[in-house]
């Protein structure tokens, strides 16, 4: 059996690992590096519970390749909180209740990241196309949208906060 | 009791503390079923049938046991033959055969996707190409896909030895007919001013979970098994899987992992005892995982329906009489929730004359299983639109309609019993006093519509420990699959109990080995039932804790108290006492304390909800756009209440996929089209709006706070609305779900009102 | 061409390669013939194998080869799209949301951010489905295919480049390494629409692109292609002739809709009946026509 | 006396009488008593010496758990319906 040596930077870690070529991302993360914070909901693309980012855009891991990992970085919902600090999105999804079964928070997590990396402070409107990649069947995402609203301000005060501190 | 309940003060009842479990969920740490893997693990698939309707001639297995890798491989055949009558399997009651047959077919294969074989093999891969290489030789008979063509006289028959209890030994597709009467129908309808007559077909839909289905089993050499898998029943996974592998209950622990959503999906088994009996036949771990097509054709979705309703009222909207027809599609089992959708069909009615027949088909689909509200949703689909065509009728506002007409305490159930204290008539005012329906909606194409919907909920087992420690925290353990954030209400009871944080209590779900029986996570009973369970073992901890204070104080027990939060002396000298404080005393004072209790529940709680939505159509493309929605709910009490809006603002969103785009397309074959979820098309955050909730608290006299269950019926009213909503903004009454572009169209045609939509099409 | 999901978790075993150069693709290609496959996005490739549909033992991943991700617009010889640009990178390119909104717009409706961040517009092309958002945005744009292989280089209209379901003109050992676009002329613009049941993540149940270019208020030149009517994505050319030297008017465009209903020959399947799709090929032609026209209106302005 | 609401399709064996006095101080004895006057009756609800698990029985509106077991008052309101099992598999 065909294996590939890859080498990846993964959560911020430079990470080495032997995967067969026809492996998915997904499949590389659960099964070979023991990540199983990414979720299997469908295999097609189409609920998004697998999403991680891949430099930085997200990306739904069932449809690329271990292989295709070579030289990238990809962060996943492992990768969001520092040490003991929750990211603010994770904060907020908690304070929001905005997880009921919990299994596509994960891909939520992720897809909103990647949407407040780019946009500090995103409209409803924003906010849901960016998630409209990802299912969620529990919570009709009406939490799920007012947590990533609540999250970018967060995130941008905070940013405030430590500019002030720096001054 | 309730009475004081409803005006009692709490402290932590009502407030929204973080749940226990979410830094887990955020972080991906929290343990779903297929996050487990054990050492020697086998990986298991199902070998399934692509056709509808066949005779199953033979099936070879040698060249697949031949692949390298291959471990074993099961069929029906390595399954005990199971008695064909209805008897108890733990807790409830099953057809051992009809659910052995489902679980791998005997014979016959009764829909696409239906479980041949399961093989056992080193790795996935392996276990899939041996599928391919498993021969199965079929007879393949013509598929009955749809009530009606099962119902005709002659139509090929699924299930040779199914009996009815009508026909006597005549060979049926019909399993079951249920009827309610009451009053006189005639006098009923003689007394209308109007009558409205319509046939409502509903489609086969799924619950959508978006973790599928998976299990783990270990069975050990000594005979002692464990499963780990995602499920709303650990204890009905034990009864099931060891009624279908034919080993002793006793024998088995389930362990009930983090679930990825179930909606009722997963109360029963299908991978379970697949995986059970490939360990006992290795000796290995085996765990087995669906794939989403697997999912979609060959788990439990819920029955698509044939309803016929005519219904009367006098000129000022009294309703006078209505009769109900409705067949829904069971799947190649009995089983459709068809008896529950006649007892939903007019429960929110207060009038005398009605008579309900109600039929349990068997289609060449997969058997059905629970799905929020079984059977409520098809059926308010047809009493909702046809109510909001009288009130029309009569000119009268559609939410005055059903306060005219609405149940309350003391009204009579079609089927019999006289209602408890309730809150429909509370929940439609709730409608009519909200920003939303007082709004103005303005546009063309533009129209609102609301509905209402009733719910039973249920009572059944369940069982809790709380356990205090000696640092004054305390655990709270029960059997109850935490489906949508049930933990942290059932913390919270014990911290309102004890008079402690709720940071201070750990609950957690237990499995089959830790805790007394508990049923299914469903019937929206966790709060309300197993809430109970926990109320009352914390109330035997702080008897037990009075106990311990009398010692300490050289008190009488009845003179000391638990009095907001803290032990207390009557009369004076000593200064009260906190569980913190006590706790450290317990081993001076007779040892740890458990606050223990088990029930089955008495006094559920009938749950109501009214939804208004507003809609734009797009007059050439039909596409509907769903602008607004308020949803009004009776939660009794709320103990978390942004997990009851949770439950309200989620079911609502079900029934609006429901409503729009969500079914089961099957070909003349009676293949599965859309067994994706590019195809299966599930609302996404553009297709929503935000979803206002409106709690409504009426208590339920029948639990110690008031409880009732909320789960469930927020997913009953939506398609009615929608349908009510679509009416008023394009003139057309839609009696199909789902309510899907090409529909609209057709129905505008037939009604010509799309001013010819077609060549209205290019000008 | 999203094929029914199967019931397959891992995928058949594989060979991957990742080239650097057209020259080095293209040979592997020719080595393995029907058994290679080139890999830009994988957002279908993946799916299809899973599903059955397709099974190569060797992947090519294209995307480290230059060309292939090369994005570049010159006023005069117009728009260089290396078949492996991702949707997102197309989109979100200052030329193209100012030369070609109508392909900005086609790249912005495939799937989810997550697909778009993967798919690319030449993969969207080589996977030849009827259903395919930018292939008739390309078409109306009249842009055409660079192909490398064997024997060499050649260029196919992409109108002609889809040949029935999954099918296209490629050959085994051959490479869509660029899609040119032309420059647009003056007064010009294009558009397209789609109908989907919901308004995200669904395939096109009808698509509708449309380029013309204005001549005061007429209409010079105007080209019309549809997707999800026909086995392939269809270039209507009557649709524009409908258009092309008339005034632009209520008449014109319906003619011109008309043409294009009369074009489709749609089938019933679980995205829409054939009833529907032609009720909406007219409403969505008609549609793009209107917003091409306003915009090509500015674009004369501007 | 407590007054039993007979199930429309079990009405066959009251003559179509909706409501009929019965006489017992549980389930088991009311069932005892209909079955002697309506002959036939009790196989509908009993099997195995327990009430059939696809019976459930209200008593007062109040959904029983004793099956057989449970109490009836003198004029009590006692109704036979359909078990459903919760959010389980229904009918």
């Amino acid at each position: 059996m065909k294996k590939v040596l890859v080498e990846a930077n993964i959560n911020g870690e430079t990470v080495e690992f032997l995967c067969e070529a026809r492996q998915s991302l997904l499949e590389t993360l659960r099964d070979v590096l023991n990540l199983t914070g990414s979720k299997e909901g469908c295999l097609t693309g189409d609920c998004g519970a697998c999403s991680v980012m891949v430099d930085g855009r997200v990306v739904c891991s069932c449809l690329m390749l271990g292989a295709e990992a070579a030289g990238k970085n990809i962060t996943t919902v492992e990768g969001l909180a520092t040490g003991n600090q929750l990211h603010p999105l994770q904060q907020k999804f908690l304070e929001n209740a905005a997880l009921q079964c919990g299994i596509c928070t994960p891909g939520f997590l992720v897809a909103a990241k990647a949407l407040i990396d780019k946009n500090p402070n995103p409209s409803e409107e924003e906010v849901r196309y960016a998630l409209a990649g990802n299912l969620c069947r529990c919570t009709g995402y009406d939490k799920i949208v007012r947590a990533v609203i609540e999250a970018a301000k967060a995130v941008k005060s905070g940013a405030a906060e430590s500019r002030a501190g720096a001054r | 009791m309730a009475e004081a309940t409803s005006n009692r003060k709490f402290r932590v009842i009502g407030t929204r503390p973080i749940r226990h479990d979410g830094v887990d969920k955020v972080t991906g740490r929290a343990k779903y079923g297929a996050d487990y893997s054990f050492p020697g693990m086998l990986h298991g698939k199902v070998l399934r049938s692509p056709h509808a309707h066949a005779v199953i001639k033979s099936i070879k297995v040698d060249k697949a046991l031949k692949l390298p890798g291959v471990k074993a491989i099961i069929t029906a055949d390595d399954l005990p033959e199971a008695p064909n009558k209805m008897q108890q399997a733990g807790e409830m009651a099953i057809n051992p055969s009809h659910l052995s047959r489902n679980i791998l077919a005997r014979g016959k294969v009764l829909y696409d996707g239906h479980a041949i074989a399961a093989v056992a093999a080193t790795s996935p891969h392996i276990a899939e190409e041996a599928l391919k290489l498993i021969e199965v030789d079929y007879e393949v008979l013509p598929p009955v896909m749809t009530v009606e063509a099962a119902m005709k006289p002659g139509a090929p028959i699924l299930i040779p030895d199914l009996r009815n209890n009508e026909e006597g030994d005549k060979q049926t597709n019909v399993a079951q007919h249920m009827q309610f009467k009451r009053g006189d129908l005639d006098k009923g309808f003689k007394a209308a001013d109007y009558v409205v007559e319509r046939e409502f077909k509903t489609a086969m839909v799924h619950q959508g979970y978006i973790e599928p289905h998976n299990a783990v089993a270990i069975y050990n050499n000594d005979g002692q098994a464990t499963i780990y898998c995602s499920t709303q029943g650990a204890f009905d996974v034990r009864s099931l899987s060891a009624q279908v592998v034919g080993v002793e209950p006793g024998k088995i622990k389930v362990v009930p992992a983090e679930i990825g959503g179930g909606f009722g999906g997963k109360t029963t088994v299908y991978l379970e005892p697949l995986a059970l009996a490939l360990s006992k036949k290795t000796g290995k771990p085996v765990k087995l995982v669906m794939t989403r097509s697997e999912v979609l054709r060959a788990s439990g979705p819920t029955s698509g329906s044939t309803i016929k309703i005519k219904m009367g009222c006098t000129k000022d909207g009294k309703i006078t009489a209505a009769q109900v027809w409705m067949a829904y599609e069971a799947g190649g089992f009995p089983g459709s929730p068809v008896v529950a959708g006649a007892m939903c069909i007019l429960a929110p009615y207060d009038f005398e004359n009605l008579l309900i027949d109600a039929y349990d088909v068997v289609v060449n689909r997969p058997k059905t299983a629970a799905y929020r509200a079984p059977g409520a949703t098809n059926a308010a689909m047809a009493s909702e639109t046809v109510l909001d065509e009288l009130a029309e009728k009569c000119g009268i506002d559609p939410l005055d309609m059903r306060i005219k007409n609405g149940v309350k305490e003391g009204s009579a159930h079609p089927a019999g019993p006289p209602y408890k204290r309730i809150g429909y008539i509370q929940t439609c005012e709730a409608i009519k006093n909200s920003p939303h329906y007082k709004s103005k909606l303005e546009g063309p194409n533009r129209g609102r519509g609301v509905a209402t919907g009733f719910w039973f909920n249920a009572g059944m087992q369940s069982s809790a420990t709380v356990n205090i420690h000696a640092d004054g925290s305390a655990s709270v353990v029960t059997g109850s699959p935490d489906i949508g954030g049930s933990r942290v209400s059932m913390a919270m009871i014990t911290a309102e109990v004890l008079g402690l944080e709720v940071t201070d209590v750990r609950p957690l779900t237990a499995d089959t080995d830790s805790i007394g029986h508990t049923d299914v996570t469903g019937g929206s009973r966790v709060t309300f039932a197993t809430g109970m369970a926990v109320y009352e073992a914390a109330q035997d901890a702080v008897r037990q804790l009075r106990e311990r204070a009398a010692k300490l104080w050289e008190r009488k027990v009845e003179d000391v108290e638990m009095k907001d939060g803290k032990l207390t002396a009557k009369g004076n000298g000593v200064p009260p006492m906190s569980v913190k404080e006590i706790a450290s005393k317990l081993g001076r004072t007779g040892g740890p304390i458990t606050g223990r209790a088990s029930v089955n529940a008495r006094g559920v709680g009938a749950a109501f909800a009214a939804t208004c939505v507003d809609v734009e159509v797009d007059p050439e493309t039909f596409k509907v756009q769903i602008l607004r929605c308020t949803v009004a709910q009776d939660a009794g009490k709320a103990i978390h209440p942004s997990y009851v809006e949770g439950q309200m603002q989620g079911g609502t969103a079900q029934g609006i996929g429901w409503a729009l785009n969500e079914e089961y397309i099957y070909d003349d074959k009676g293949i599965l089209r859309n067994s994706g979820l590019l195809d299966y098309r599930m609302p996404t955050c553009l297709d929503l709006p935000m979803i206002e909730t409106i709690i409504v608290e009426e208590p339920n006299p029948g639990h110690p706070l008031g409880v009732r269950g909320v789960g469930e019926v927020s997913i009953v009213p939506p398609p009615a609305a929608v349908a009510n909503a679509i009416y008023r903004a394009i003139g057309v009454r839609m009696t199909e779900l789902p309510m899907s572009p090409p529909r609209l169209l057709k129905a505008s045609l037939k009604r010509g009102g799309a001013a010819d939509a077609h060549s209205a099409a290019a000008d | 061409m999203h094929a029914r999901p199967g019931g397959l978790v891992t995928l058949h075993e594989l060979n991957y390669a990742a080239p650097n150069s057209v020259a080095e693709a293209v040979q592997i290609l020719r080595q393995h013939g029907e058994n290679a496959r080139p890999l830009a996005g994988g957002t279908d490739i993946i799916i299809q194998m899973r599903a059955g549909v397709r099974h190569p033992t060797h992947l090519v991943d294209v995307k480290k080869i230059p060309e292939l991700r090369e994005l570049s617009f010159d006023a005069k010889s117009g728009l260089k799209l290396g078949a492996a640009a991702a949707c997102v990178e197309v989109y979100e390119n200052r030329d193209v949301k100012r030369h070609y909104p109508g392909l900005a717009e086609a790249a912005h409706l495939i799937g989810s951010l997550q697909i778009q961040n993967r798919a690319a517009v030449g993969g969207n092309l080589c996977n030849g489905s009827p259903a395919a958002d930018t292939t008739p945005a390309l078409i109306v744009l009249g842009a055409r295919a660079r192909i490398a292989g064997p024997n060499g280089e050649r260029e196919v209209a992409v109108e002609d480049f889809c040949v029935s379901p999954g099918r296209t003109v490629l050959q085994p050992g051959e490479l869509l390494v660029q899609i040119l676009i032309p420059a647009p002329a003056p007064n010009s613009s294009d558009a397209y629409l789609r109908l989907i049941p919901r308004n995200e993540m669904d395939i096109a149940v009808v698509g509708a692109g449309v380029a013309l270019t204005l001549d005061g208020d007429k209409v010079k030149a105007a080209r019309v292609a549809l997707a999800a009517v026909a086995p392939r994505p269809l270039f209507v050319a009557k649709a524009g002739e409908a258009l092309a030297g008339k005034k632009l008017d209520d008449a014109s465009i319906a003619a011109a809709a008309r043409a294009a209903m009369d074009a489709s020959t749609p089938i019933d399947d679980m995205r829409g009946t054939a009833e529907y799709r032609k009720h909406v090929v007219g409403v969505l032609t008609r549609r793009a026509i209107k917003i091409a026209a306003q915009r090509a209106r500015n674009a004369g302005k501007a | 006396m407590a007054i039993v609401v007979i199930p429309a399709l079990l009405r066959k064996f009251t003559m179509g009488q909706e409501r009929v006095d019965a006489r017992g101080r549980n389930v088991g004895e009311i069932i005892d008593d209909l079955d002697r006057q309506f002959p036939g009756f009790r196989p509908h609800l009993v099997e195995g010496g327990d009430l059939k698990r696809s019976i459930a029985v209200s008593i007062d509106g109040e959904l029983g758990t004793a099956g057989l077991l449970d109490k009836v008052a003198d004029a009590s309101e006692v109704h036979f319906l359909p078990a459903l099992g919760g959010g389980k598999d229904c009918g």
